[in-house]
């Protein structure tokens, strides 16, 4: 499919393989490794044709163990060089959790600069397309609450590339999250040759007057399609979506709300306790004088993400739950 | 300090059934296992067809491992219990699940995954390894409840890696749990070959690390699997702690239903394994006990035929989840949050 | 020091102790585990004395694993146990994390109510007594992120007792976090007997009308100080100790917040995503048209709990910087 | 399967010190052996008293295990990397850590939390086994980097029943990484006996089921360590990947500065190991050889207490941290939210 000069059409998936292949030229001292991103290339296929393109020295699979997995990083990256971990899916981050709580986002700290970590921690997260048990969780409420790492969700694959590039050149630790929901889903012109996009900073997907909808990664989706139906309706929805969750653009969130006066959070994890508090939190905070309704969340429901196909997508966020909430704050 | 870096492998059976020797099993124990194994097979490829119709989810497939794991039920008593990674659908169906229940489970239909009151395992684990640690807790319930019933855990050569195994067997033969842990090494962890996954020869080996007996079987052996399951069941029971059962054999399917092999290996090695088929060197025992002929292989075909209609039936008969379920069963009472959850979830909010 | 008749003056570890130990007595399926707990009692002592009355059957060492301690346990409640497990300090959950995450929560979710895991997790957590590095983390948002387990955090010995028996008679897995900082520091009159008090209900330490201060184990200390500073200024500060962190008891918060107008949410954990965001969202959300100030966090910085003990004090929240918020919504 | 339940133990001194045969070390290497043993013996005591005083944090006694930690230090070259866990301040001492850093580290003052540019050593670890896989990776890292230093890490025994010790050895094991993997068996992990913590008898058989040499030597015999790890080093320079190295000692002291061991076991033991005291025994060796006499000694001593003054002065000359310290190095560069919380604790703001 030919596009303008300088870019292809790509999902998410091909763009993350072509940031991962860029970094791999670009810098020698780059690694990618984990379970299955060898020989397989990947479950989802993001490091497809690397390792024959590579070598088993740079691109290769390792043992089944996360913890290993993240620990081995964090070794290779204090000595020098600079690893690219895949965790096969977010929810299996969890045996990984006490190299990264303890370790990760703590050694540039307690050695005062002396042992940096500058690795990426890439997994595919989220719900919608009736994945097993566990291969669906959002846990991105507990990467953001540890000090020292940054949390990037990318939502498209010209966004995917340009991110993942800087996660990567980037001095310190990064979960780079990646929306299953979004992998083949989303297609788009990307620019072929390297670029770096900034870190930290938030994006208006949408403008808008009405309400504010704050959102990442698979929900920015599901907030666009919300948004097209009130278009319809008259209702113009502005939509921001975050991007980097750790550090936070406060900012960019703080003024759409201040302009449009209402803000609907929107994310797919657990309610309780998910990201989304934060940014309700910092906007009752710093932009409460503006708001002309409550913040209403839109969320997971306080139960696990249901194993059970049939009612998967009664669970995970949607247009319509989004509109709902859309029209309590407009109704206030 | 001393080496020893093979073990020798149990096994009663040649590749194509002769018995090696004197089998340690009855003509009725070895004809009973042998359906068995068919009961398991027959589910397999059937549960392969729903799977391809979309009547089931991703599937893990156990073809060529059904002497591995129904070996292993086989030696288990009804009070006994099985933690089973989610590759164990053969120990399960051998351990008294009902078909039913166990197409519905992957259906990924709650129906199924509520198992049974009166059958004593735990629902397929999905995170590697994290059964071990609590299939030894649950081991050692038994000893303090005064009971000698023990417990069988089930993990893959991959599982061996991760950090819950080695606390799980720590903790088992610290504590002298009744357990049995049965790694299936069936050379592959999706796309990782075990030598890539280890740097030992046999994960039997691992066993020395925790002061405990290391067994390995032949795993498309069903006599020797279900002897050395046996002994070790044995053992437990008698209060002398745990063992780590290691059965060699093969995955000869794609991991699950949703994947390729042909991305990652030479599916040749696939087929010099299908010549061990454990099923078929079975009924080759069989045979060359003269215990086994054409006309009663097709009437377990047919009558394993009818049982699995039965149970699709059954299957279909279960109700469709409701949205609302999605916030029960969270907590034994609903807090405040589930109660909203569960208001809007059935419209009345 | 004789106290009224059925009562004695008991510091907190003392009745934490005499929980255990009436726990002990009143089940005999309860049990009692960790490292260090049986024969020296626990680094705190809170098991002290236990193993000599209760017998190595009941009361026992385990292997130095965390991951190894809360799966033992989770099948051996599973098996019909009652397991109450001591992790020597909060910060060391971190390896257990995993059968928290995929298991502990979801068990009876999964299994649709065949297995559950009527488990307590004891830890002491949270900073001011110059613990070594990650002994004074305060992880509680990680644990409240968790659908399926409930979350205590005690602030008195005579609350803490109640709680922790009710805890191990809860059917469901529950998390006891004990304030560090209060086990010796606090003593109070605490009843005799075997006593319960209900989980899933805030309490209102101190009455006012000027503003609400919403806090929990460590940080009510600290709240009653500042309260009792602003109370010679003529401010009479009201005081929410949530004791149960989830499920949440979203309406005493509401009912204090709307009736003082004023929030200030205080915690000591990383301010970024911890549950004081939580807090702040449910009255963002629930009790906006109350609210005649911003909703305002006094937390840790955004930086991991220093291991500097020089000036770990300028990290945790004390009394002036709880003053300081509440001149903040006075003022606004 | 065989069982290897007992492992040599290398030992080349008795326990007064003289030598049981001939001594793979030279007499300038035993001297040089000695002298780094009595300077951490010193260092260990003067800490105690600083602590005592009030002018430590917890500090975590190695008195009785200079011997298993001075002799891998020495066994180890510039390039080569340590990364230890809490208790070795005598290994670090050896490796050339400066004594002020190592002071102020125990201070918990962040001038000694970073580690002087020369020295490859990671700030000592508290979590538990966490440095395991850490190290392999730095190990690793230096084949990749094409060069032949290798890296030592410390760990317990209790910590060997942690996850992260079995994923590191299994890594390590995998990608044939430079790695010692060095075990003080010191009998305790607070509370609790090395017999309470695994059934195995030996922490070294847990190197066979990774597939790699498991070493034990007499941890309190400088010279049986010194020589172990010399030959783990060069077979890790070799390539031939990673080596589990257990020292025998004891933990003659308590825990840290603020644990009470008679509230869990009877100091007799204690006693009895102080009679194998790797400092003495190895001064019983020189003077044996006739390389040692009591003016050799008080010299030192006077040297020893000197170098320790020079670095109390040099750590007290450190500059008091400040409070915005808190929140730098959170990230290379500041977010937004560090920079609010900096300004206030500034007072800017
Ligand atoms: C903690 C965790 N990490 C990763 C996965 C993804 N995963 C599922 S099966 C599998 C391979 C398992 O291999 P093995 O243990 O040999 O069992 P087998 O599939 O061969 O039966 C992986 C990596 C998982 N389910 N859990
Ligand atoms: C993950 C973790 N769990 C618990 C602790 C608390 N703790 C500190 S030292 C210790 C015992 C360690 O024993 P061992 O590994 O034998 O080392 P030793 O102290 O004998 O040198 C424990 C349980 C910790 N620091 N980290
Ligand atoms: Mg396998
Ligand atoms: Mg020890």
């Amino acid at each position: 499919m030919i596009a303008e000069r300088g870019t292809r059409v790509l999902n998410n998936v091909q763009a993350i393989n072509e940031a991962l292949d860029l970094a791999l030229e670009h810098d020698p001292r780059t690694l990618l490794f984990g379970e299955d991103v060898g020989v397989m290339g990947g479950v989802f296929r993001a490091s497809d044709g690397l390792q024959a393109k590579y070598g088993e020295k740079r691109v290769f699979d390792t043992p089944l163990a996360e913890a290993g997995i993240v620990g081995f990083g964090i070794g290779l990256a204090m000595a020098g060089m600079r690893p690219i971990a895949e965790i096969q899916f977010a929810g299996f981050l969890y045996p990984a959790l006490d190299q990264v709580l303890s370790h990760l986002g703590r050694m540039r700290h307690r050695t005062r600069g002396r042992h940096t970590i500058p690795m990426v921690i890439r997994a595919p997260y989220g719900g919608g397309v009736k994945t097993p048990e566990q291969h669906a969780d959002s846990p991105e409420a507990v990467l953001c609450h540890v000090p020292g790492v940054k949390v990037i969700i990318p939502s498209s694959p010209e966004r995917a590339k340009g991110l993942l590039l800087s996660a990567i050149a980037d001095p310190d630790p990064v979960f780079f999250l990646e929306p299953i929901k979004l992998y083949r889903g989303v297609k788009a012109e990307v620019p072929e040759d390297y670029y770096t996009l900034p870190l930290g900073k938030a994006r208006v997907v949408r403008e808008g007057d009405a309400a504010s909808l704050l959102c990442y990664g698979g929900m920015v989706e599901v907030c666009q399609k919300a948004a097209e139906v009130a278009a319809r309706e008259g209702v113009e929805l502005e939509i921001v979506d975050l991007e980097t969750l750790t550090p936070l653009d406060t900012g960019t969130i703080l003024e759409s709300v201040r302009k449009t006066g209402r803000a609907v959070v929107v994310y797919e994890a657990m309610r309780t306790g998910g990201f989304g508090a934060e940014i309700s939190a910092r906007i009752a905070e710093e932009a409460l004088d503006f708001l002309q309704a409550p913040i209403v969340r839109v969320a997971g429901w306080d139960a696990p993400y249901p194993p059970f196909s049939a009612v998967e997508n009664f669970y995970r966020p949607d247009a319509k739950r989004v509109l709902e909430a859309v029209r309590k704050v407009l109704t206030h | 300090m001393r080496y020893t870096d093979l073990v020798e492998t149990i096994q009663f059976l040649a590749d194509d059934g002769r018995p090696l020797g004197d089998l340690p099993l009855s003509s009725d124990e070895l004809l009973h296992g042998y359906r068995a194994l068919r009961r398991a097979r027959h589910f397999d490829e059937r549960a392969l067809v729903l799977q391809r119709q979309g009547r089931l989810g991703v599937y893990p497939l156990f073809r060529g491992q059904e002497a591995s794991q129904v070996g292993v039920a086989l030696a288990l008593r009804k009070d006994d219990w099985i933690v089973p990674s989610y590759r164990e659908t053969a120990a399960a169906i051998t351990f008294g699940m009902p078909l039913s229940r166990l197409i519905l489970s992957w259906r990924a239909d709650p129906a199924g995954w509520r198992i049974p009151e009166d059958v004593n395992m735990i629902q397929f684990y999905i995170p590697i390894a994290t059964q071990v640690p609590q299939a030894a807790g649950i081991a050692h319930a038994q000893r303090l409840q005064g009971r000698d019933a023990v417990a069988a855990v089930f993990i893959g050569d991959g599982g061996t890696s991760e950090g819950d195994f080695h606390e799980g067997l720590n903790f088992a033969s610290v504590f002298d749990a009744p357990l049995l842990i049965v790694v299936q090494n069936n050379g592959w962890a999706i796309s990782v070959p075990t030598r890539k996954q280890m740097k030992v020869q046999r994960i039997a080996l691992k066993a020395q690390g925790y002061g405990i007996p290391g067994v390995v079987a032949d795993g498309n052996d069903l006599v020797a699997v279900w002897h050395a399951a046996r002994q070790a069941a044995e053992r437990a029971r008698r209060g002398d702690g745990p063992t780590l059962l290691e059965t060699l054999t093969y995955r000869i399917a794609p991991h699950t239903s949703s994947d390729d092999p042909s991305r990652y290996r030479d599916e040749g090695e696939a087929g010099e394994w299908a010549k061990k088929d454990p099923v078929l060197r079975m009924r080759g025992c069989l045979t060359h006990l003269g215990l086994w002929d054409a006309d009663k292989e097709n009437a377990l075909t047919e009558e394993l035929e009818t049982e699995f209609l039965a149970a699709l039936e059954e299957a279909h008969a279960a109700p469709e989840p409701k949205p609302w379920e999605i916030v029960e069963q969270v907590f034994a009472e609903m807090g405040p949050d589930q109660q909203r959850d569960w208001a809007y979830l059935r419209g009345e909010s």
